[in-house]
């Protein structure tokens, strides 16, 4: 019943904890990035935890339309940053 | 229908993805990192699927898995080799390396920390119990969205504002993108296998959008997903080195980029003018107005995710061929001042 | 019967754990490439049976896009950038 | 007797693909690793899906199934294709 939602809430917990982590130790702003991406993941799960209601019935759909928006928003932040990183590595190299 | 037989399968699935998350992040090899990324997204996919979550296991499967890796590894692929930053940063002297574990404690402690508040701010919320004044209020509404699957209908209905702005952000985005320089350089062309590929998986792409486009009304899908598998098939025909993507030019293009924010404001401005609240469409209009609205979304979040790949503003095709003949015309005169 | 998808799709998680394994273990790319590619199969075959299991039809589609995504990620690693710098 | 054939089926994919994985952890270098695996996950695969087609009633879920197959068969060989070529490629450059 309720065990599913726990122990994946709780996984979405720790997966967080690891991504802030790695965003705010690592050298390389690849892997910051890479970092921030696993910390949004452990959010949805976290949401998709919550909205779980047990086996054969209808989950909430809201965090499920919330966690949509978001992977969208996550894949073009994770461009943009991208696209910030080669610009930076390029006027490091002129230098 | 029991879940204990599945218990075994959900303590892998979760070890998988706490050891996924951690290996990822663990070393200094960019490039393991992002391969590792990858593979996370594919578990999270399964993630979303074992928690009944199908329309968020879909936009993973192509997104998180798919695209964001592709996007990283052109990002590894294009770095120059041997950057030395890590290097020198780890050749400072003692006392500021005990610092620098002493930070690297503390931040990891805190990170714990963060988790445990995490975990009883979850643990709080299960307490309350569900209140499912919000998913009655969805299921008791379903009928007058225009269409069946509550997901859509949340993002496309009753929270449009949401998605209106999710498709400025995207655009924004990609401005953004844009105002950082030109395209990065594209790929060598592809061997016969390679092109192989290319033949069978293209075509299949763009038919599943279109697919997943259609179903979306009724069942897990909709503009996102099939967006994401539109620039999916563009990517692929990038990566084979093919110069055209099957992206327009110059005022198409922009109209493409923004013909989901577009067909939003169209629709929601003038069902304003017709006396309706902005967005709130009537239910005998609404599951075509959803389409439309869509199906527009759809091909400008292809056209943005497909020039998040480029990672630039992608070269005019006129001005590209000006250039290359005012280069060819300049290595000219260069060679005739050389020869005699 | 159910049990027994239940007890596969476990198998195929273990399956898909070793393949992590292989990803860590390297050494070169080609092997972390054959790994995710063994993840994603596993990946789609937990899939089909989790449609079956959970009564989600709409999890098929889900493996499609899977397998088909997994292919266009084989493309990105062997994708060979040009070399020609633009500035 | 049509559940005893499709449990039959089920455990020989989830075998061939556990066989695949110990292949790619076990043996010695890459291309011996390509070769088991390729075989292992696609008929792993091709037996899971033959086990599960045979509780489907509908036609089209049946072609979607083989679809899933075809397209996972047809990614595989070629990516196992390019990573033999781009490891050659690498050892020769070396």
């Amino acid at each position: 019943m309720m065990t599913a939602q726990w122990l994946y809430g709780l996984t979405g917990c720790l997966i967080v904890a690891l991504g802030l982590r790695g965003a705010l130790l690592h050298d390389s702003l690849l892997q910051r990035i890479v970092a921030i991406n696993v910390m949004g993941a452990g959010v949805f799960l976290l949401l998709i935890a919550v909205a779980y209601r047990g086996p054969g019935l209808a989950p909430d759909p809201l965090p499920h339309a919330l966690v949509l928006t978001g992977i969208v928003v996550a894949v073009s932040a994770t461009a943009l940053a991208l696209a910030l990183v080669r610009r930076l590595h390029a006027e490091r190299d002129d230098d | 229908m029991n879940t204990a037989s599945l218990l075994v399968f959900d303590a892998l699935l979760m070890l998988t993805l706490v050891g996924l998350a951690w290996a990822a992040l663990a070393g200094s090899d960019e490039r393991l990192s992002v391969i590792l990324f990858i593979a996370f997204g594919l578990v999270l996919a399964v993630a979303w699927a074992r928690l009944l979550a199908p329309d968020v296991a879909l936009a993973e499967a192509a997104i998180g898995a798919g695209l964001s890796g592709a996007l990283l590894l052109s990002a590894v692929g294009s770095r120059p080799r041997g950057a030395s930053r890590t290097r020198a940063s780890s050749m400072q002297n003692h006392t500021e390396e005990g610092n620098t574990r002493v930070l690297q404690w503390t931040i990891t402690l805190l990170c714990a920390a963060l988790a445990g508040i995490l975990a009883w701010a979850l643990l709080h919320a299960l307490d309350i119990g569900p209140t499912d004044m919000l998913p009655q209020a969805i299921s008791a509404n379903l009928a007058t969205s225009g269409v069946s699957n509550p997901v859509t209908a949340v993002l496309l209905n009753f929270r449009a504002y949401d998605t209106l702005l999710e498709l400025a952000v995207l655009l924004a985005a990609v401005l953004g993108i844009f105002a950082l320089g030109p395209a990065t350089p594209g790929y060598q062309p592809a061997g016969p296998v390679f092109d192989g590929l290319v033949r069978w998986l293209v075509p299949v792409l763009i038919l599943t959008a279109g697919y997943l486009l259609w179903v979306g009304a009724h069942a897990p899908g909709g503009a996102f997903q099939a967006g994401a598998m539109l620039a999916a098939a563009g990517v692929v025909l990038r990566l084979s080195g093919r110069s055209s993507i099957g992206l327009p030019n110059g005022l198409t293009l922009r109209i493409v980029m923004a013909a989901g924010v577009g067909m939003f404001l169209l629709v929601g401005l003038t069902l304003l003018v017709l006396g309706r609240p902005f967005l709130g469409y009537p239910p005998a209009w609404a599951g075509t107005l959803i389409l439309m609205i869509e199906t527009a979304a759809m091909l400008s979040i292809a056209a943005t995710l497909l020039l998040a790949f480029h990672g630039g503003r992608p070269k005019s095709h006129a001005l590209a061929a000006r250039t290359e003949s005012a280069n060819a015309a300049t290595s000219n005169t260069c060679n005739e001042e050389q020869t005699p | 019967m159910y049990e027994l998808f239940a007890f596969s799709a476990a198998g195929l998680m273990f399956t898909l754990l070793l393949g992590l394994l292989r990803v860590l273990r390297g050494p070169g790319t080609g092997d972390r490439m054959l790994a995710t590619q063994l993840i994603g199969t596993a990946g789609v075959g937990i899939l089909l049976l989790l449609s079956l299991l959970l009564d989600q039809p709409a999890l098929l589609d889900v493996a499609l896009v899977l397998a088909l995504l997994a292919a266009v990620a084989a493309a990105a690693f062997t994708g060979q950038q040009r070399e020609d710098h633009r500035d | 007797m049509i559940n005893l054939l499709s449990a039959i089926l089920v455990l020989a994919g989830v075998f061939f693909y556990l066989a695949g994985s110990i292949g790619l952890l076990r043996l010695p270098d890459l291309y011996s690793r390509l070769h088991a695996l390729t075989k292992a996950d696609n008929l792993g695969l091709g037996l899971l899906i033959a086990g599960l087609a045979l509780h489907m009633q509908d036609v089209f879920i049946v072609l979607k199934l083989l679809l899933i197959w075809l397209a996972v068969l047809a990614a595989s060989a070629t990516s196992a294709h390019l990573i033999a070529r781009q490891a050659r490629r690498r050892e020769a450059g070396s």
